[in-house]
């Protein structure tokens, strides 16, 4: 990937977010609230240095990204506003966007719901899929 | 005696306005004033005074008279270029022309007012006579005649038709330039109307009224009388009977920054503000009675004085209408003839 | 004014010298920067801006007045900036009843601590006055050549 | 009339005032003057009629320099502009007697003329004040006397005097318009539409200074306009920001303090109406800090000179906000 | 004219490195006025200062403009050099291009155009400068102290002892303040009560210390050199003359269920009460509101049992009123309150603590007498988990911006106490940096670590869990290893953040002193004068002004305690000369004026007038030098311009704002 090419995602990333990461005083609180730390490859608390030094394609290879479940524990308690929750979010709209053409449409949704499913995973997977 | 029909009388402005500037009575937001014609210029011909008197064609109330600038510690003065266009005012009256008159006096008379007269110069006076004249008119007293007005042009209201009467080699040029807009008008119509005005006069209110008494050698007299005593008091020192007046000439010189250089400008002063002729040494005027004092000693005694007995007012009654304290150079002169009778 | 060339608008800010005067001077101390158009006039107090220092700085051909003070209850003087309040109320609503573009004018109230808020609100004002444009409609024309 | 004539009169005989404040005939049926009267004779020439719009109070200001009482007539609105003067010192109570008068509201010739009436040799007023006739050059016309009204009475204060040692005469009720109506109007337009408002108003000034003059809260010994002192003062009508300037400052000057007695738009020669930026302030100050009545006692502290904890901020005290 | 000089300072390069200096000095040498125009390296240098001095001389300048850093800085340097020149010291003016202009813009270009542009301003200003005299007025040899805690305490004695008398207030029924609650202190281990007490004994002792307890500042007018305050002394109902301070009607006192405030509500304290053992006063107050003689009408066990008769149910708050020339404001800090921490559990569970609660535990009079027990059980934790920086360093309104500096020592503290007095209880702090500059601070840490065996994690605690079987469960974040931590804990503690004293919003606002955005005074300068309010007269001592732990407080206790002694010692203060001056010929005497000034420094005098030939009595506002302190308010009110601000004069601002707009 070229240079310009992350320089211009990092940028995107931190437009969509919202996000400073400047902000960050790398207190790891969003790694300690994370209820899915376990099956991240990248730790919340990464995301934040990945975002930093335009590390964007590590990010969006990460299974991370579709580890997080948007409990919003990290935007939550983040002491600093940098809400790492936003920056895996925004990351995941990155790829979801180059995707392309692969989105999910509101009306197919209701054929794909389990009963069971708890609401909290559906709104991450609005989150995920609606754009 | 030439003639244009009412209907066609922007035609005249238009064609007038290609030569020259214009000036018309217009109304805007509810008051008739002289204005610069344009297309969109409400002309009103209908309302007799105007409030403010024409005369700031030729004095305007405020006026640059030269700009001052600094290039670094030394100082270069820019005079103002005198008036170099040729204008008209359209619709003075009788009044209005013979205050233009005692303008002239006192501007072109040595020292010459180089600014007051370029303007004389370049300026052509097309006048309209009183049609309707009314109560607070008396032009009469000083021997005007608002049927006949005297200017470059005479015009009259007649029927439908506005009539047209070139008086002087100005009004000429000014009708050859308007020519194909005239056709020829009737006399004798225009006598008739004269006739109905100068009826009308006749029973104006304040037509009678007698300057007996008012002349340059009055000064020590109508200066020390006691009149003076009670009658200032209700003026409430505005100068509002000052800019309406067509005969007031006093200005003041003052300088405005503008943070580029400094203009030094000359506007209309009033007699009755307390600041007039304020000198270094404070005013010679302290107090209201000897500024209100001063405005009709002068239009009645000391400008006759000094002109031939020509007054200083020419009866228009604008300060009449406009005194915010219904005070006026005709109560004065009332109450001085009051005076004289329980003498 | 040429088309070509960026509007640089007049700004005058009027700071008193307890709260914001020094939170200026906290913003410079802190490099905190907002545009060079932005002049202060040191004042005591907040409630020294006469309204005719406004109309004044507006009539000599400022685009934007400013007028800052210690935060209400702040005041040095303790009472100085309610008053201070009450007549840019006034004033400023006057101007928009005249049809003055809201935003030429702004009372900010800005501690000795808030060198940051200074400098955010001159950006900020700068910005706004720049959206608003050259001040025609209260200037005087024998300033504007 | 007559009533107040006789009243003078007794009050002069009796020695509890020295000089009487009122209207004098003026040589039309339309233009009374205000007069002093300083004795029985000189009060035949008293006239209290719809022509009598003059508000008498500023002129105590001087009258309080006189030695003993003056016996002054007041409308209730005047009685406002009164207590103003009293709560500012610029008057001095003992040295006034106040007969409050009834009143009917006020006429003007300026608006019978606003009707295209010309020439005019008499008007009279009908005993109720229900109609005018007026007699001119070019024959006789009716007014009705509400359309003759100044536009205060129209919006009239109210028919109580607030201050009075006692009252003559019966006042009527006027009103039938909203006070606030026209300012609400102007608020209500676009900022362009409202500059030209003004622009088109504000260019007719001639910088008479009839508005000031005559106004019961511009009682300055020297207004800062002519004051040399700090280079504000003005005089040239130069149809640029100058005029706006002084209308602003002087309303604000005034703000709190104006009891909206109309004088400056009755006197303004150029029919401007100079009320709608007092009223202005009036409807702000109601709004921001409160119902306020300048004038309504002589004691209140004025919005301008007082403060609460939670006042409106100036950025919300604009429509839309800084 | 005034024969103007314009000096341009470098600042070094803080000026001439985005200010063309050069040609400021160009420019301004056409301005009308100027007839001296130079520039200097540092102009605030004896050298630069020289320079002033020598053109003043030979250009017989009659007013100088310098441009340099803020007036706030230098003003009065320039004003005292030009005083030394033979100029009046009110004919300078100072023209800000360092931090209204170099430090703030790149531009060579537009930076020397605006310091020109400044420049214009101050010299247009100073064309219309008068020389003006300050006044003088006389100092009350008293000092006022706000607050009884070893702040307050250490400037009282410091102050008394120079020979000044000196009063407290403090809130609470006892001096003592945060310290008093304090068990041990950092880094030597000595026990608070120990080092405090002799001081609390001795303030109490001093001929020249006058301790008002269970008092509050109400009302505070005047000015430097001459406050007049009222201190309200709240009702104590025990007659302090009377009390021998035996105690027996707080062990009497059958209302005991109201939580000490002391012990942080930890346990509880009678109605009358004295708030700890060693408290100065000795003399207990009855809290009124759970008094049962108060609520019911029913009770009054004390009255019947104390001996000397010194229960006053009928006492009513008193008002005393005291003239002084320096106030003290040592109102000292709280812990933040912890309602918008849930993830903390600290509402949940009796066994999450905040460390001053801790102190408490530890301590021998405290509510466990000394044991370190769950409070939920009173079991011994085997556990104890700590936690840093809560609430500390946030950008989000739930905590603090700021650092509040104590934590990370007082945490050390707590875990090698523990580590040391019960071997067999584990401790974990988790912390995101341990700062810890000061004298033998990181030594005490590194103790804790090397020789106690405390475990520090660098990182984060996301959330406390309160488990069924009592237990906490703490999952944090081991930053360094990567790994999240679940860790089971039978006490949580909790650094809590500090902030000031909530009742110095008040105060400020009686004494018009300043306060930052967190509510900490703001000091005068922040580096130069950092004891110092903006407010003449007022001083600054301990954590209202900023966190700090004891020996730093105690220090600044002195530092205040010595501007105070340097202000009480002189006995005239010249006033400041920048004040409202009326113009007699102008002034209407509506009283406009007098309704606006703060300080009642204007009267009306009716006096006969000469105005030009008029003679006439008149009414006319006269100025209080003495009281007026300039703030302008009356100059805006006056519609007719009779009143004026001498040194801000409507003149000299409308100069300036022309030389702006120009």
């Amino acid at each position: 990937m070229s240079f310009d090419k992350t320089k211009k995602q990092a940028e995107m990333i931190r437009e969509i977010s919202g996000v400073n990461p400047y902000k960050c005083m790398k207190c790891g609180k969003c790694s300690a609230s994370c209820p899915s730390f376990n099956e991240m490859d990248i730790k919340p608390h990464q995301f934040v240095s990945y975002v930093l030094n335009d590390d964007i394609e590590a990010l969006a290879n990460s299974k991370s990204l579709w580890k997080c479940l948007s409990c919003f524990a990290c935007i939550e308690r983040c002491p600093r506003d940098v809400k790492p929750g936003k920056l895996i979010d925004a990351a995941r709209q990155l790829v979801v966007r180059e995707r392309d053409g692969d989105y999910l449409s509101a009306d197919q949704i209701p054929e794909k719901l389990d009963p069971e499913l708890p609401q909290q995973l559906l709104v991450s997977a609005f989150r995920r899929y609606r754009r | 005696m030439l003639k244009i029909a009412k209907v066609d009388l922007s035609k005249l402005y238009a064609a007038i306005a290609e030569t020259a500037d214009l000036f018309v009575p217009a109304k805007t937001a509810g008051q008739t004033n002289y204005t610069l014609w344009s297309d969109e210029t409400v002309v009103d011909m209908d309302t007799l005074k105007t409030v403010k008197s024409p005369k700031d064609v030729f004095f305007p109330q405020s006026e640059n008279l030269y700009t001052v600038n600094k290039v670094d510690k030394k100082y270069k003065i820019t005079p103002e270029e005198l008036c170099n266009r040729d204008f008209v005012v359209f619709g003075m009256k009788a009044c209005d022309i013979q205050g233009v008159k005692v303008l002239d006096k006192v501007f072109l008379s040595n020292p010459v007012d180089s600014f007051y007269k370029a303007r004389r110069d370049h300026g052509t006076i097309v006048a309209l006579a009183c049609g309707e004249p009314e109560e607070s008119c008396f032009c009469k007293v000083f021997g005007i005649d608002c049927a006949e007005p005297d200017a470059d042009v005479a015009c009259w209201f007649v029927g439908e038709d506005l009539c047209w009467k070139a008086l002087t080699e100005k009004g000429e040029a000014l009708t050859a330039k308007v020519a194909e807009l005239l056709s020829e008008g009737d006399e004798s119509a225009v006598e008739a109307k004269k006739a109905e005005i100068r009826a009308i006069v006749e029973k104006l209110p304040y037509s009678n009224l007698s300057l007996e008494g008012w002349h340059g050698d009055a000064t020590k007299e109508k200066f020390d009388s006691p009149v003076w005593d009670e009658l200032y008091k209700p003026c409430l020192a505005c100068g509002t009977c000052t800019f309406v007046c067509p005969t007031c000439q006093c200005y003041d010189i003052k300088d405005y920054d503008t943070g580029h250089g400094v203009q030094r400008y000359r506007c209309w002063d009033s007699c009755m503000y307390s600041d007039f002729t304020m000198m270094a040494h404070g005013n010679n005027r302290t107090s209201q009675l000897q500024r209100f004092r001063q405005r009709f000693m002068h239009k009645l005694v000391y400008f006759p004085a000094n002109n031939d007995g020509m007054y200083s007012c020419v009866g228009c009654g604008r300060c009449v209408d406009k005194c915010p304290a219904h005070l006026n150079i005709v109560k004065v002169i009332k109450a001085f003839q009051k005076e004289e009778a329980a003498k | 004014m040429p088309m070509n060339e960026e509007f640089k608008p007049k700004i005058v800010a009027f700071c008193c010298n307890w709260c914001s005067y020094a939170g200026a001077d906290l913003a410079g101390s802190s490099r905190l920067a907002y545009p060079a158009d932005v002049k202060i006039i040191r004042v005591p107090c907040s409630c020294r801006v006469n309204p005719m220092f406004i109309l004044r700085a507006f009539e000599k051909g400022a685009d934007g007045v400013i007028i800052c003070g210690c935060h209400p209850g702040d005041c040095h003087y303790s009472t100085g900036n309610y008053y201070a309040r009450r007549r840019m109320a006034m004033l400023f609503s006057m101007l928009e009843y005249i049809g003055i573009e809201n935003g030429r004018t702004r009372v900010e109230w800005v501690s000795a601590a808030e060198g940051v808020k200074f400098s955010t609100t001159m950006n900020d004002f700068v910005a706004k006055i720049k959206s608003l444009g050259e001040n025609v409609r209260l200037g005087d024309i024998r300033c504007k050549n | 009339m007559q009533e107040l004539i006789n009243r003078a009169k007794e009050l002069l005989a009796d020695g509890t005032v020295a000089r009487v404040l009122g209207w004098k005939k003026g040589d039309m049926s339309y233009n009374p003057e205000v007069a002093y009267f300083n004795n029985a004779e000189e009060l035949e020439g008293f006239v209290y009629n719809g022509f009598c719009a003059a508000n008498l109070s500023k002129y105590l200001i001087e009258a309080s320099k006189l030695e003993g009482k003056t016996l002054v007539f007041l409308k209730p609105c005047d009685s406002y502009s009164f207590n103003q003067l009293l709560k500012e010192h610029r008057i001095d109570r003992d040295k006034t007697y106040v007969i409050g008068v009834g009143c009917k509201g006020k006429i003007t010739v300026e608006k019978i003329r606003d009707l295209g009436i010309k020439g005019i040799e008499s008007v009279e007023i009908d005993e109720n004040c229900e109609n005018i006739t007026v007699k001119t050059l070019y024959g006789d016309k009716t007014v009705a006397y509400a359309d003759a009204m100044l536009e205060r009475c129209h919006v009239c204060k109210g028919k109580e005097h607030v201050v009075s040692d006692e009252v003559i005469g019966e006042s009527r009720d006027t009103v039938d318009a909203e006070r606030f109506a026209e300012v609400e109007r102007i608020e209500a337009m676009s900022p362009a539409e409202k500059f030209a408002f003004f622009k088109a108003e504000l260019s007719k000034c001639i910088r008479c200074n009839a508005c000031r003059n005559v106004c019961p809260a511009c009682s300055c010994r020297k207004c800062v306009f002519d004051s040399t002192k700090f280079d504000s003062a003005q005089k040239a009508n130069v149809d640029s920001f100058e005029e706006k300037m002084f209308h602003i400052i002087r309303a604000f000057h005034v703000a709190g303090r104006c009891t909206d007695c109309g004088e400056c738009s009755r006197v303004c020669p150029q029919g401007i109406p100079l009320h709608l930026f007092n009223r202005k302030f009036i409807k702000d100050i109601n709004k921001f800090y409160g119902e306020f009545k300048a004038g309504e006692d002589a004691e209140t502290k004025g919005p301008l000179t007082n403060f609460t904890f939670d006042d409106v901020e100036p950025c919300d005290a604009v429509k839309g906000g800084n | 004219m005034q024969r103007i000089g314009v000096f341009v300072c470098h600042c070094g390069s803080n000026i001439a490195a985005t200010v063309d200096v050069k040609k400021v000095v160009e420019i301004v040498k056409n301005e009308p006025g100027v007839v001296h125009a130079e520039d200097y390296q540092y102009m605030c240098s004896e050298a630069g200062q020289a320079l002033i001095a020598k053109a003043i001389a030979e250009k017989n300048l009659t007013g100088i403009v310098v441009c340099s850093c803020s007036p706030r800085m230098h003003e009065a340097t320039f004003r005292k050099a030009a005083e030394r020149a033979g100029l009046n010291p009110y004919m300078v003016e100072i023209a800000n291009i360092r931090e209204h202009c170099s430090w703030i813009h790149k531009n060579i270009e537009e930076a020397t155009e605006k310091a020109v542009i400044l420049a214009r301003a101050a010299i247009a200003k100073v064309n219309l400068n008068a020389p003006l005299k300050a006044g003088e007025s006389r100092v009350t040899k008293r000092a006022l102290v706000i607050g009884g805690g070893i702040a307050g305490i250490q400037t009282a004695l410091d102050i008394a002892d120079a020979g000044y008398e000196v009063d407290i207030v403090e809130k609470t029924p006892s001096i003592g303040g945060r310290m008093s609650q304090l068990d041990k202190t950092f880094p030597t281990l000595d026990c608070s009560a120990c080092i405090l007490t002799p001081k609390m004994v001795e303030a109490a002792a001093h001929e020249k210390i006058t301790i008002y307890t269970y008092s509050e500042v109400e009302k505070v007018s005047g000015f430097v050199g001459d406050f007049t305050v009222d201190i309200r002394k709240k009702a104590r109902s025990v007659d302090m003359d009377k009390c021998t301070g035996c105690g027996v009607c707080q062990e009497k006192c059958p209302s005991k269920k109201t939580p000490s405030e002391f012990n942080r509500g930890l346990g509880n304290r009678s109605a009358i009460y004295t708030p700890f053992a060693q408290a100065i006063p000795n003399v207990p107050v009855i809290d009124r509101d759970a008094c049962l003689k108060f609520k019911t009408g029913k009770c009054g066990v004390c009255a019947k049992v104390c001996q000397a008769g010194a229960i006053d149910y009928e006492q009513k708050d008193e008002i005393v009123t005291e003239k002084y020339g320096a106030i003290v404001v040592a109102t000292g800090f709280d812990t933040i309150k912890l309602d918008n921490y849930d993830e903390y559990a600290y509402n949940q569970s009796k066994d999450v603590i905040t460390s001053l609660e801790l102190e408490r535990v530890m301590n021998a009079a405290g509510p466990t007498k000394g044991h370190l027990e769950r409070l939920s059980d009173g079991k011994h934790p085997k556990e104890i988990v700590f936690i840093q920086c809560v609430g500390s360093r946030c950008s989000d309104d739930r905590g603090k911006p700021y650092c509040s500096k104590i934590c990370c020592m007082y945490t050390a503290k707590h875990a090698m106490l523990i580590r040391d007095k019960y071997p067999d209880v584990n401790v974990t702090v988790f912390y995101i940096d341990v700062r810890t500059p000061g004298k033998n601070f990181d030594e005490f840490y590194r103790r804790a670590v090397e020789d106690y065996g405390v475990n520090y994690i660098k990182g984060q605690v996301g959330k406390v869990a309160p488990q069924p079987d009592g237990s906490l469960l703490v999952q944090g974040v081991d930053l360094l290893d990567n790994k999240q931590i679940l860790k089971k804990a039978d006490m949580v503690v909790l650094a809590t953040a500090i902030e000031p004293d909530p009742s110095v919003r008040k105060i400020a606002t009686m004494l018009t002193a300043s306060i930052d955005t967190n509510n900490f005074l703001t000091e005068s300068h922040a580096k130069l004068r950092p004891v110092e309010s903006p407010t003449a007269g007022v001083f600054l001592s301990g954590v209202c002004q900023g966190p700090k732990d004891i020996p730093e407080t105690v220090a600044q206790a002195g530092a205040a305690a010595v501007k105070a002694i340097g202000l009480l010692a002189k006995d005239k203060l010249l006033t400041n000369p920048c004040t409202a001056k009326p113009d007699e010929l102008l002034c209407n005497g509506c009283s406009a004026c007098a309704n606006v000034c703060p300080y009642g420094a204007i009267t009306y005098e009716v006096k006969l007038i000469n105005d030009h030939g008029i003679r006439e009595e008149r009414r006319v506002a006269q100025v209080n030098n003495a009281l007026c302190q300039g703030c302008g308010a009356c100059t805006v009110t006056c519609p007719s311009g009779a009143m004026d601000l001498q040194g801000f004069s409507n003149r000299q601002i409308i100069a300036e704002v022309d030389a702006i707009c120009r």
